[in-house]
């Protein structure tokens, strides 16, 4: 453990001590560390196991692109598995676990696949525990599943806040490195309305750990000085902490702020983490590059790490890396690291140059070899030496830990999002984004520019000419003289090191390693996507940040084609993953879907109302009594007591729609199957309304309630439905037509009083004379209430069969209304009654509903046939309701069905079957759609589709309930069970 | 597109405020006979490029709107009323 | 390098089978289209390659052989070292001896057999034909082998005509097909015994016949893959299976691992060639995604149609097999879907040992949430629909539920769960195995998979397909199957048919990887939501559509977070469990929610699309099916339901009752 | 029973929730009149403000093409509320909505940040200028927004789901409280 805190440097806070622990080990940091800064200020370097063969790892970055340093952070609700120690803030008494190892870290038992790896090459599950099958499931599978996977998930329910939030822009910079604040300042100044979002804790990128000097200020003094200018402008909003995760449609940008997720202890107030979708005219992704490592055997040993990552332990936390290190380059930017490492009194033994003819003028102690590569580092839990072959000659240089950088690769993933292809640059070795992807451009060293100057103009560049482009007026922003810095010239690739003998690594997490794609390239995964998939390269959780361009290299040189001709796996979001909890926003638990209250919920509840969900609404299902122990038990008295009294059901939640206008009679005509031209003022009719294809979209009454003004129900479920097909009808089919509409389901109460006295009751507080003759069955007016004081609408319409009328007032009267129904009516025995109770009763009269109409049946289904017009010349429906297989005979028909002994039940769901026929499905004759025990007949009844069923009234079956073993012996007959004359709605 | 849909009475609208119907395509006269039905119905050119198609702003205005789209990128380059495309004859 | 001379036809030739053998006689056309006719249905495999001295005319075909008597399985075991027997052997009586067939399952290594028969060796392994398919009228694979020497013997059957090869050391035998293999729906096969067939010994044609081959097991089968290459060449002089590399390169198994493992994994050989497209195929499917590859192997295999080929525009598996939620299930409720669906699941069942490919088929059961009385009734109907059928099914109440899944939110959930409908049977595929595991044993039966060409159009005459043009130039064919899923609207309009389809982009994600968190597969009742768990730990899950038509493969993030809003709903705890990626897929959405196979209006032009994003669990059937279909013309008795014109005459399959729009299926 | 006397019950009661930085409150619930004009007819705008509006700042809505609602704080009788309606006679045809939607105001200087947790429409004024209303969705509900003045927005929503709504927007005004 070799690497530890130097006594200065810096932009951390060495007067704030966090204390934190790491597998139990109490460790301290600074405020400014971040986890994995921290553990290695304290010679913590061993810090994960690998996905398959377990081998020890250490940090290897210090950045999103992080395969190694994940730990399971945080307890309980706030288990937090697989976060990068290298995004994670450090605070005080964070708990971090490692995680893949059993029983520690230091011992791990899996170790032992490392042995075995010669038979663990890529993709050997497929060939092989398929012997004997049955073992799959209960003995490899487990086996392999407890093996893999990284982190533990809690069960636990989150106790933490999310939400989702929307934000408008011009531009949005993503990415507050050079490039990126330089860009926002021009278009800032410009007046352009600007987002910047960048994913680290702190905006400057790369400034942050610079060296060299701008306007001959440091860098990161430049990065405060622009910081404050940008947020004294009101136009332009800077979002740290602020990933963006995917690039979508219509310049729509996801981004990921965590909002708290770098303090102990989250205030309720705030949301954890907050998921923004930008809408932006243009992206500008200063993403940077990603630097690329170099697939040398044992380049995973704790101790070797990306050169970037070390400068930025050294300049931005303070961290060495150890007490002798090396560097293995292929380009520039390695003295630079070297520079920084002697200047902060590292011990820096060698810089390994890949490149013979390099002639940097590196003017410090270490030895320089050139034309040198790294073939393997040793070492177990850290880095102990490595061995360096150079020309003929190979050496092992003792070192504790090693630097290396393969070249950069600008970080374009959002910009190919959205289906553009990367292009491949031989110049830099890398892919470079996408011509033209609309809305989106790059800057600084995503766009292939060098250098910190060179990044800071071409930001300054691009922000300015957006906001022209867009229209504003541009204000000229010079970033100053850059001082001491090294552009580094594009590296030569070097994918394949000559030489090698240990594993070398090219997807680090997991634990894909260069023979295994030789060896997919060998058994015919040769192309990227089918490597990728057959040895599982680049589907780690830095999706294949670190290890694409490698593996393509790879790639190309085992199949002798250039890295263009191999090309890349699709960049898909997200670039780096986002909680569920985050993509969840508020609408959680019970807030999951809005709920919909009926105007009579109040009522519903003081009279004792069980609820049940019904779409987003809540229905009263029955009103138990004290003295009754079963729901069932309530649900017969409710029943009885319409039958013989009177009852009160709210239906305020079926859909009403006011239909206007001089052509609603036909416009209605067209809609429903039957006729409703000439319905008369003052009547309702129960109408039937198809789709297209023939079948039965929904049924309901409507009322005209004068002559261009026309009153429809909808079913509950179909209310919004049914509203956007008559717009639909009237807007795209006919309109020619007068018609408009409104939905008034909340604007009314709405109540169906059923029973013998409902009348009754009803005409205590309608002004109006209700009598059958004055209003007869399916009458339909507007009446004045309670002496004139409210006005309401009364329809005398049955679900229940009985006498009964359906009364709807302004909803904000519908509870004063119910009371006084219920005061009316408590001299005759009225009593509430929910929706277990209506559709008893409706099944007792065989009305359907959607249990029926079941988006399968056509109205000769359900015996409706005659009422489907045949002489419309249109209507919704009618052209495809005559096919063949729709008028077939053979057809499932509506019949009622009851058992044989009464004291038998069934249920619905049930198959119908012949009665001694085979249990097969070629034998099944239709299925029950609804059923319900009925206190009226005494038995459980039931309606069915059953082929034919109309014909076999009469006929014995079985009813078949395979799941529950009920068999019940039933017969067929008219679905009608009570009052089959209907004569109790004249009454 | 379906990130954000134009709608030409509110502006830029999330997708989630709206309802997908399918291809804008006429609805035969009623004396049509039963291939153009099943034409209408069923059938679908279903192309990869341009396609319109019956958005409706159900959170919105709660106008039908007919949106051309090209299916292989996402991007729409047209979306008008409904009764404003029924008469130039762009759903017809 | 040795492997792109492979891929590129140079040096020997791959085919597995074929060996080392080097070809002498230079093919010319006139013998060819002899030959052709002479062989029958088999057709002829033409090897092109560039070097002249590898092109030959070979006759690849596969048989199935079976152990018979007690000392060949002796002679097996004792070969274990080069056959993986590790598992079931089939032990059947000779003819005219004992009626009985009988199983015997036991592991190799510890059974007292297979330790007695490593000591003694003993005579020629005998190999038995069978009839393979019961169903089938193609007598394919009445063949006979027999392998003690260094020849195998065989006959042929291809329509009708027959040849004989050089019998050199057994007398064929002819034994009973065994029932141990179940395929299910309709077709289930009983123990049957294959007629004796009438053999023609043409010696003369037979002489100038040689041959090569090796042995595969796949569960009790043995079999023999049987290369014949018109002409004179090398044959080893030793019995090829004494190299115990070369056969492990063409069987899977733990023993080959091994082996080649030691070898450091040098000698591992392509899974599929890269041929280039011959000028005609009896049968060209295009699409090589599961559905077109399992077509491909099923017409091979189980129909004797081997001149085929699969014609892909990108790579194999890019298509929806390799972009899907892993789930397969047979829970379906209608009449003409259910039998359909759970003959697949058969399939499923002894798919891997019949590909000798681990696509890690895993039986950890589908459970639908219901959240409603109606739901409930509706998962009742479904479920008692499938017990009907024999398909597993059981309704769960609430306290099941939460005793098999606690972790779901039972405390604050919007829409409670009330119970659940499970199959236990259900469960997931690793999706590109599937792919790849019918790519293999396509090719390994001659099929031509050919990747990175595009069909760019459909050649017609005369109210008949001739052929395609494709980026690699027209191809002709006797037959074109069109299997495109999402990208079926394009093809068949090349032919100018317009279908009930829409393409819509699917979504579907994976988590990071976790230690096991859920084991099966469960759906949320209340929103659109699935969720699994793959074996290397990530939790792989989906919603519904987006609901726009779409070939863009990717789609939106109001889509993304509805899914998720639903997936916490259903399990609280997975709130902070970091979705890793997301990727789209074509989906053919039917304007009835069920598929279409079926012959078009075009004589020779052949459908198999509209799979909504159902396609994947139907994979096995819809290839068994489709080539039932192209090899005989009829449709399979369970998917007969798929008819084209069901919209026309109003027999819709409609599952879900939403009409004709595709969207909402 | 013309001696019972009515009561009407408000969606939202008396609620209010108020801090120095976001402030919501229902609103009196008064009338709401949908106003449905011919579809490529006039505009009724400055009609239906002088008319039925009683020229009253903000009475005046579009709800979409064609459509206004004319809101009010004061509760109409029966009988103006048909005055009203015979006034829109033949312009329009209108409905009363005035117990259906359900209005309540949200204001504050952080009243745009809240808003835009709810909805993808831009919000800011220069997008959404004071006058200027919308029907779009805020999560999962919809609603229809008109900017009252720099820092303040009317809501009104479907009554049955303006408690839900009104839930919403606490929790996202739990921030600024």
């Amino acid at each position: 453990m070799t690497s530890y805190r130097l006594d200065e440097r810096g932009l951390i806070d060495r007067h704030t001590k966090l204390p934190f622990t790491f597998d139990g080990k109490h460790m301290t940091g600074f405020s400014g560390d971040s986890l994995a800064s921290a553990l290695l200020a304290n010679g913590q370097q061993l810090v994960g196991r690998s996905f398959k063969y377990h081998r020890p790892r250490g940090i290897l970055t210090a950045g999103a692109a992080e395969p190694n340093a994940l730990f399971t952070v945080g307890r309980g609700g706030r288990t937090e598995p697989n976060t990068r120690a290298t995004m994670q803030e450090l605070y005080r008494d964070l708990e971090a676990k490692s995680q893949n190892r059993w029983p520690s870290l230091e011992f791990d038992i899996g170790s032992l696949n490392s042995i075995l790896s010669p038979f663990l090459s890529a993709g050997f599950y497929y060939k092989t525990f398929m012997w004997p099958s049955a073992l799959w499931e209960k003995l490899y599978e487990p086996l392999i599943r407890r093996a893999a996977g990284l982190g533990t998930a809690s069960y636990e329910r989150d106790p933490d806040a999310y939400e989702k939030c929307w934000a408008h822009c011009d531009l949005l910079i993503i990415g507050a490195g050079p490039a990126g604040l330089a860009a926002a300042l021009a278009a800032g100044r410009a007046k352009a309305r600007v987002i910047v979002v960048d994913e680290h804790a702190a905006a400057g990128g790369t400034l942050l750990w610079e060296t060299a000097t701008i306007g001959g200020n440091l860098a990161a003094d430049f990065v405060t000085q622009t910081l404050e200018e940008l947020r004294s402008l009101r136009n332009v909003r800077v979002m740290t902490r602020a990933t963006a995760f995917g690039s979508y449609d219509g310049n729509v940008f996801g981004v990921l702020e965590r909002v708290q997720k770098h303090v102990p202890e989250p205030v309720s107030q705030k949301p954890v983490e907050r998921i923004w979708r930008i809408a932006t005219k243009v992206a500008l992704l200063a993403t940077g590059t990603e630097e690329r490592p170099l697939v040398f055997g044992g380049n995973d040993v704790p101790g070797v790490m990306m050169a970037t990552a070390m400068r930025a332990y050294l300049n931005r936390y303070g961290v060495a890396p150890g007490r002798r290190t090396a560097i293995f380059t292929t380009n520039d930017s390695g003295y630079v690291l070297a520079r920084d490492l002697e200047s902060a009194g590292v011990n820096l033994v060698a810089i390994i140059d890949s490149r013979a003819g390099s002639t940097f003028p590196y003017g410090g102690k270490a030895r320089v070899l050139r034309g040198a590569v790294v073939t393997d580092a040793r070492g177990g839990r850290l880095l102990s030496s490595i061995d360096v072959s150079f020309g003929r000659r190979s050496e092992n240089l003792k070192v504790d830990s090693l630097a290396m950088t393969g070249g950069f690769s600008p970080i374009i993933h959002l910009a190919c999002h959205r289906g553009g292809k990367p292009r491949w640059s031989d110049e830099r070795s890398a892919f470079l984004a996408p011509e033209t992807t609309r809305g989106i451009m790059l800057a600084g060293a995503a766009d292939a520019t060098d250098g910190l100057a060179g990044c800071l103009a071409n930001g300054a560049a691009r922000g300015a000419a957006i906001a022209q482009e867009l229209g504003f007026r541009p204000f000229p922003f010079e970033p100053g003289i850059v001082e001491g810095d090294v552009p580094a010239a594009p590296a030569r690739p070097l994918w394949s090191i000559p030489g090698v003998k240990g594993k070398a690594f090219v997807d680090f997490q997991n634990d894909v390693h260069r023979k295994d794609i030789t060896l997919a390239v060998k058994e015919g995964y040769g192309h990227v996507e089918h490597a990728k998939r057959y040895t599982t390269n680049g589907m780690a959780t830095d999706q294949g940040k670190l290890s694409n361009i490698n593996a393509v290299g790879l790639l190309a040189d085992a199949r002798g084609v250039a890295p263009a001709a191999v090309g890349t796996t699709t960049f898909r979001p997200f670039y780096t993953p986002v909680s569920f909890g985050a993509l969840t926003g508020a609408h959680t638990e019970g807030h999951f879907q809005p709920i919909r209250k009926s105007p009579l919920h109040e009522w519903a509840k003081k009279n004792g109302a069980v609820f049940v969900e019904a779409g987003l609404w809540y229905r009263s299902s029955w009103f138990p009594r004290r003295d009754e122990a079963t729901w069932r038990q309530s649900v017969d008295r409710e029943v009885r007591n319409v039958r013989a009294n009177v009852g009160l059901c709210d239906v305020s939640m079926l859909g009403k729609i006011e239909i206007c206008g001089k052509d609603a009679a036909e416009f209605l005509n067209r809609v429903y199957a039957n006729a409703f031209l000439k319905l008369p003022v003052g009547k309702a009719r129960y109408g039937l309304m198809l789709r297209e294809d023939g079948m039965i979209y929904d049924d309901g009454t409507t009322s005209r309630l004068d002559d261009g003004r026309f009153f429809m129900t909808t079913t509950t479920a179909y209310a919004a439905g049914v509203m956007n097909h008559l717009e639909f009808c009237s807007q795209a089919l006919w309109p020619e037509l007068d018609v408009r509409l409104a939905s008034v389901t909340d604007q009314w109460a709405q109540m169906a009083i059923a029973g013998p006295k409902s009348r009754t009751i009803v005409q205590k507080i309608v002004d109006e004379e209700i009598s059958n003759g004055s209003f007869p069955f399916l009458g339909a007016k507007e009446v004045s209430l309670f002496g004139g004081q409210l006005r309401g609408r009364l329809f005398r319409i049955s679900f229940s069969g009985e006498l009964a009328y359906e009364l709807a007032v302004p909803a904000g009267y519908g509870e004063s209304v119910a009371d006084a129904l219920m005061e009316a009516g408590s001299e005759h025995g009225i009593q509430p009654y929910g929706v277990e109770a209506l559709s008893v009763l409706r099944i007792e009269k065989g009305h359907v509903t959607h249990n029926e109409i079941n988006g399968t049946v056509v109205p000769a289904d359900l015996g409706m046939g005659k009422m489907v017009s045949a002489t419309k010349q249109d209507f919704v429906g009618k052209a495809m309701v005559s096919r063949e297989g729709l008028v077939s005979p053979d057809r499932l028909r509506l019949v009622g069905v009851k058992p044989v002994d009464p004291r038998a039940s069934f249920r619905s769901g049930s198959h119908i079957l012949t009665k001694g026929a085979a249990e097969t499905l070629e034998n099944d004759q239709g299925y029950v759609t609804s059923s319900a025990f009925s206190p009226h007949v005494g038995s459980t009844i039931g309606l069915a589709l059953v082929r034919r069923g109309p014909e076999r009234y009469g006929e014995e079956v079985v009813v078949w309930n395979g799941l529950s073993k009920e068999f019940t012996p039933a017969r067929l007959c008219d679905p009608l069970f009570v009052d089959p004359e209907n004569e109790k709605l004249h009454v | 597109m379906a990130s954000l849909v134009p709608c030409p009475h509110c502006g830029m609208r999330p997708k989630e405020e709206f309802t997908i119907k399918g291809a804008a395509i006429a609805r035969p006269g009623s004396h049509a006979d039963a291939n153009e039905w099943m034409d209408y119905v069923y059938l679908r050119n279903n192309p990869l490029g341009t396609y319109d198609e019956y958005w409706h702003h159900t959170s919105g205005c709660r106008r039908w709107l007919v949106v051309t789209r090209d299916t292989g990128t996402h991007e729409i380059s047209a979306s008008c009323d409904v009764t404003v495309a029924v008469k130039t004859g762009v759903a017809a | 390098m040795p492997g792109s001379k492979a891929l590129h036809g140079r040096g020997p030739l791959r085919s597995p089978w074929l060996g080392n053998c080097r070809v002498q006689v230079p093919v010319t056309d006139a013998p060819r289209k002899r030959r052709t006719q002479s062989l029958g249905h088999y057709g002829v495999h033409h090897v092109q390659g560039r070097n002249t001295t590898t092109a030959s005319n070979a006759v690849t075909v596969k048989y199935i052989a079976r152990l018979a008597g007690q000392e060949m399985r002796k002679s097996l075991l004792q070969r274990r070292s080069v056959f993986p027997v590790d598992g079931e052997i089939t032990v059947i009586q000779k003819p005219g001896g004992g009626k009985q067939v009988r199983t015997a399952r036991y592991p190799a290594e510890t059974h007292p057999l297979a330790r007695e028969a490593a000591q003694n060796a003993v005579d020629p392994v005998r190999l038995q034909p069978v009839r393979r398919s019961a169903a089938s009228t193609y007598k394919q694979s009445v063949a006979l082998a027999s392998c003690g020497g260094y020849c195998f013997t065989g006959d042929f059957y291809p329509g009708g005509a027959s040849y004989a090869l050089p019998v050199t050391r057994q007398r064929p035998h002819i034994v009973q097909r065994f029932s141990g293999e179940k395929v299910g729906g309709p077709e289930r096969f009983g123990c049957r015994r294959v007629r004796h067939q009438r053999k023609i010994f043409d010696k003369k044609k037979a002489e100038r016949l040689s041959y090569s081959g090796c042995f595969e097991r796949h569960g009790s089968n043995l079999y023999v893959s049987v290369s014949l290459v018109q002409g004179e060449f090398d044959i080893p002089r030793y019995p090829f299976y004494t190299h115990a590399t070369k056969l492990a390169d063409m069987r899977y198994s733990a023993l080959s691992i091994f082996l080649n493992g030691l070898r450091g994994n040098q000698s591992w050989k392509p899974a599929w060639r890269e041929p280039q497209p011959k000028s005609h195929y009896d049968v060209i499917i295009v699409g090589g995604g599961g559905h077109g590859l399992a077509t491909a192997y099923y017409l091979a295999k189980e129909f004797g149609v081997t001149n085929v080929a699969v014609i892909e525009k990108s790579y194999i598996g890019s298509g929806n097999v390799g972009r899907n939620t892993t789930i397969i299930r047979s829970n379906y409720l209608l009449p003409g879907n259910n039998p359909f669906y759970e003959y697949s699941m058969k399939l499923w069942e002894s798919l891997e040992q019949e590909l000798n490919f681990n696509a890690m088929v895993s039986q950890r059961g589908v459970l639908n949430l219901f959240h409603s009385d109606a739901q409930r009734d509706a998962y009742t109907r479904r479920g008692n629909a499938m017990l009907l059928h024999g398909v597993d099914a059981e309704l769960l109440d609430r306290t099941a539920v939460r005793k098999m899944l606690p972790f779901l939110d039972f405390d604050n959930a919007r829409f409670p769960i009330q119970g659940g409908l499970l199959q236990r049977r259900g469960g997931t595929v690793r999706h590109d195995a599937v792919a790849w595991g019918y790519a293999r044993g396509a090719d390994q039966r001659g099929v031509d998979i050919i990747q990175n060409c595009e069909v760019i159009g459909i050649r017609r005459d005369n109210g008949r397909v001739t052929g395609v043009e494709t980026t690699k130039g027209f191809i002709r064919c006797a037959k074109l199957g069109l299997a495109a899923a999402g990208n079926s609207s394009r093809v068949a309009s090349m032919a100018g048919l317009k279908l009930p389809i829409e393409s819509h982009v699917l979504q579907a994600f994976v988590s990071e990887g976790l230690k096991p968190f859920i084991d099966g597969v469960i759906t949320f009742g209340a929103g659109h939501f699935y969720v699994s768990q793959s074996d290397k730990g990530g939790l792989v899950f989906g919603g519904d559509i987006d609901g726009y038509n779409s070939y863009a493969q990717r789609g939106n993030l109001a889509t993304v977070e509805h899914v998720a809003e639903a997936g916490k709903a259903m399990i609280p705890g997975i709130s902070r469990v970091r979705v890793l990626r997301s990727w789209g897929g074509i989906m053919d959405m039917s304007m009835d929610g069920s598929p279409i196979i079926d012959r078009t209006s075009l004589d020779n032009l052949y459908l198999n699309a509209g799979w909504c994003y159902g396609g994947f669990k139907a994979t096995p059937a819809s290839g068994f099916c489709f080539a039932h279909l192209l090899a005989r013309g009829v449709a399979h008795e369970t998917a007969r339901a798929f008819r084209f014109d069901r919209f026309e005459r109003g027999h819709l399959l409609d599952e879900k009752g939403q009409g004709a729009q595709a969207n909402l299926h | 029973m013309s001696e019972y006397r009515v009561t009407r019950r408000s969606a939202l009661g008396s609620n209010a929730l108020r801090s120095e930085r976001i402030c919501i409150s229902a609103l009196p619930e008064g009338h709401v009149i949908q106003v449905m004009g011919k579809e490529g007819g006039p505009d009724l705008g400055a009609f239906l403000s002088e008319k039925i509006g009683g020229g009253a700042k903000f009475a005046v809505r579009i709800a979409a093409p064609f459509q206004w609602y004319v809101v009010g704080d004061r509760a109409l009788s029966p009988e103006e509320t048909d005055t009203m309606l015979d006034t829109l006679h033949p312009h329009a045809a209108g409905v009363d909505q005035s117990h259906g939607r359900v209005r309540f105001q949200v204001e504050g200087a952080m009243v745009e940040r809240l808003l835009a947790k709810g909805t993808g429409t831009d919000v800011s004024v220069e997008a959404f200028p004071v006058g200027h209303s919308t029907m779009t969705l805020i999560g999962h509900i919809a609603a229809h927004v008109t900017r009252v003045g720099e820092h303040a927005f009317e809501i009104m929503v479907l009554r049955g789901f303006a408690e839900s709504l009104w839930d919403d927007c606490a929790r996202m005004a739990q921030e600024f409280t």
